[in-house]
């Protein structure tokens, strides 16, 4: 799949941002083509489908075994036979079709799905994704689908915040947590800008509520500019 | 030929110390806890859990874990907000963990159940996940060598079965079912219902019963 | 998006020369001898086809074949009592043949449609269809490495589609199908029905319509 | 699965024999245990679901994606989507189940049947298996599934005339054509004998209208006796 971008429009948007959660959520969901076969990760990225409009013909997949997931089920309609794979109750949309996890992973492995969203740690220039674990020592490793996810899809876009607590930069030269895979994130959403990463580096595709020399400063990286 | 056990004791007799035990379910979807705490009750130790958690609260799984008879879990999500009992044995080096990316789980089994010696695959590439094991470039694209992962029993959770052992399953309670029933050497279902031979349509049969050695009726509350 | 063609010509629309075009079916079961038609109308050709057979008598596959429009076939079983089209440009040397054992041309199809590199496969170790091929024994047992099959299309028949693109099949015509619907870029299926959106029960879908990318509807002598 | 072998009866019998193709169907019938999970290969091997009772629980496995089935189909029953290996139209019994292709010779490979019934060649008689090619240097090669059933079931059964049409023995110290598979043949049906292969090489089980030193005279094997 090709992610069109628009080059006419303004790259810096100075009257609105840093995103809310919701408004990044709705950034992503813009820029998935309609038609396209969705994987949305727990979390943050579940959000994005609250923003996908039901004639987009865009249909979600779950990777513990569906295609044409539905909205949460509240309620009556709630099943604890059908969930998504955050284990949240969810629903069943005309057209759907159930199979099992070695089918579901192969689907994606595959490469059938067009795209899938996903929180992140970090994510570096040329694509890699971290987050599936902070490498503290401490930690009990947990992996889930993060692996299969990362490589499993045709474009794999991330949403995160794009500095961590303590300030640092999350969108990376190099990742300095454990990776999750590699060179395999296409795009990036933050509060602060949309960027593509991978190939020729990180281009900047618009801002939010900061200039593109501003973020620049906070960022250890050479930015390009789309379009440019 | 497949047995129609009257109890989940019943059905779950014979498994050995010491025995790798795949168990099915995706969170509550699908997970055989008939199946789980009759085998709390016949006692078997010493086990290795292939499933996609390590047990959630107090039950099930968590319980298994809690009663000392688990060596070593093989799964791709130990960590949850309720996994404190396996957390504990964690912490307390009296577990031993595997984890294994959710689709490598199940591919690895699938593996075991189709006869395949082992396969390349592009999942966690250059992550610590496939560090020591053996890379190969295949058309430009890097792959890892992953091996199957058998059982001596699965334990799994469907909707109805017929007495050739003949399953389907329900929504996403699907999940592992159908993979861990081809992986294992004996296959023990818990199903909501039993059917009669020639109720389920052969076309939409799920895990032919080939691959199934006891069914037990176990009542759920999903239909 | 799975686009409902209107007629078998522009359902296969846009297939390039030089493609490698997997063809479903086993026997007549499956097979989708309309859109075969079509492609000798349409005119691809230097094809390279994946199939069981090479071709029974002079319609379907042997008329493809003997348009000249088929450069090499991969199949497990050519010569059959009718298969006189494939065996005279054998012999003349006017067409290549690669034979798989059956077993692994649906598996390394498969390979394909799930994102495998290569697979260890016990099948054929020790004979001359293993012959060049990597060997390695994992376990104690003897293996030979076999790597995917992708097509550019594949062809299939099945029972009945809905506009997702999700189909079902009827009894042993599933065969080749779903494995091939997987492993193709641009999957075409010939449909005996065209149901609603919502008429096909999301537990009895066997391909999913993510992997379907045109349907058309062709009526057909079983119901 | 283990084939239990009768340690107390006739070796030789010489009252009958050599066996028509449909003794020698009975015979292969008669070593199936109760409830095995089945594959008969195309042609001889056919016949052998003639004398299954349908009391004894066996199930039929085509390798184009069935199990359940039944015997051929006629008249009104015959129907084009329902074959088995050979294309010859067959019928569901209760209880059937129907996948696709991978899925079937999944079940093949993996080792979840029982008993495969096959014609040969040769075999020899450590149970190397040749049935798909005579090395004919003009013939055109073509396996099928006789390479997957070769490996695929726990017991292969041969069922095949001992001697080729020029006299030379079929059962073998050494395959002469192309193989199928190696080590692969547990039991091996003729007209004259039934012989178990492999392991500790050739073991008669029974003849029929000849002796066991006839046979060693016409074969060049070593010949041990069951039980001895």
């Amino acid at each position: 799949m090709t992610i069109t971008v628009t080059l006419d429009r303004t790259i810096e948007h100075l009257d609105r941002g840093p995103l809310t959660r919701d408004e990044m959520a709705q950034a992503v969901a813009r820029d998935i083509p309609d038609g396209s076969f969705v994987n949305l990760g727990i979390g943050q990225p579940t959000q994005v489908g609250d923003h996908l409009s039901p004639d987009s013909g865009i249909v979600l997949h779950t990777e513990n075994g569906m295609l044409g997931m539905g909205p949460a089920a509240t309620g009556d309609d709630i099943d604890t036979d059908l969930t998504n794979a955050g284990k949240v109750p969810v629903t069943e949309l005309p057209g759907a079709s159930y199979f099992h996890h070695a089918d579901s992973f192969a689907m994606m492995r595959g490469g059938h799905l067009d795209v899938c969203v996903l929180g992140a740690f970090q994510v570096s220039e040329r694509g890699d994704l971290a987050n599936w674990h902070t490498g503290a020592p401490d930690a009990i490793p947990a992996v889930g689908g993060a692996m299969d996810l990362a490589i499993g899809a045709k474009d794999v876009f991330v949403m995160m915040s794009l500095f961590a607590k303590d300030g640092a930069p999350k969108l990376v030269r190099k990742c300095t947590y454990p990776l999750t895979g590699l060179a395999c994130v296409s795009r990036v959403y933050t509060e602060h800008a949309t960027f593509l990463v991978g190939g020729s580096g990180v281009t900047v595709v618009e801002t939010f509520g900061t200039t593109v020399d501003e973020l620049a400063g906070r960022l250890d990286l050479e930015l390009g500019l789309i379009g440019s | 030929m497949t047995l129609i056990a009257q109890t989940a004791l019943e059905a779950v007799e014979g498994i050995k110390d010491g025995s790798t035990v795949l168990v099915g379910g995706f969170g509550m979807a699908g997970m055989p806890v008939a199946l789980i705490d009759a085998l709390i009750e016949q006692g078997a130790t010493d086990l290795e859990v292939v499933s996609n958690n390590a047990g959630n609260g107090d039950t099930g799984l968590a319980a298994l874990l809690a009663a000392g008879r688990v060596r070593k879990v093989i799964c791709s999500f130990p960590r949850q907000s309720d996994s404190y009992v396996f957390d504990d044995l964690y912490r307390a080096g009296k577990i031993e963990l595997e984890v294994v990316p959710q689709g490598n789980l199940a591919e690895r089994m699938r593996a075991a159940g189709a006869g395949i010696g082992a396969f390349f695959c592009p999942t966690g590439v250059g992550t610590p996940l496939a560090e020591g094991k053996e890379t190969r470039t295949i058309d430009g694209r890097d792959y890892v060598l992953e091996l199957p992962i058998h059982g001596d029993v699965a334990l799994i959770g469907a909707h109805a079965g017929d007495p050739m052992g003949n399953l389907v399953y329900r929504k996403t309670a699907r999940n592992f079912g159908p993979v861990m029933a081809t992986a294992a050497a004996t296959t023990i279902a818990q199903v909501s219902h039993i059917v009669a031979l020639g109720d389920l349509d052969p076309e939409v049969v799920v895990t032919p019963g080939i691959f199934v050695d006891r069914i037990v009726h176990v009542a759920q509350e999903t239909p």
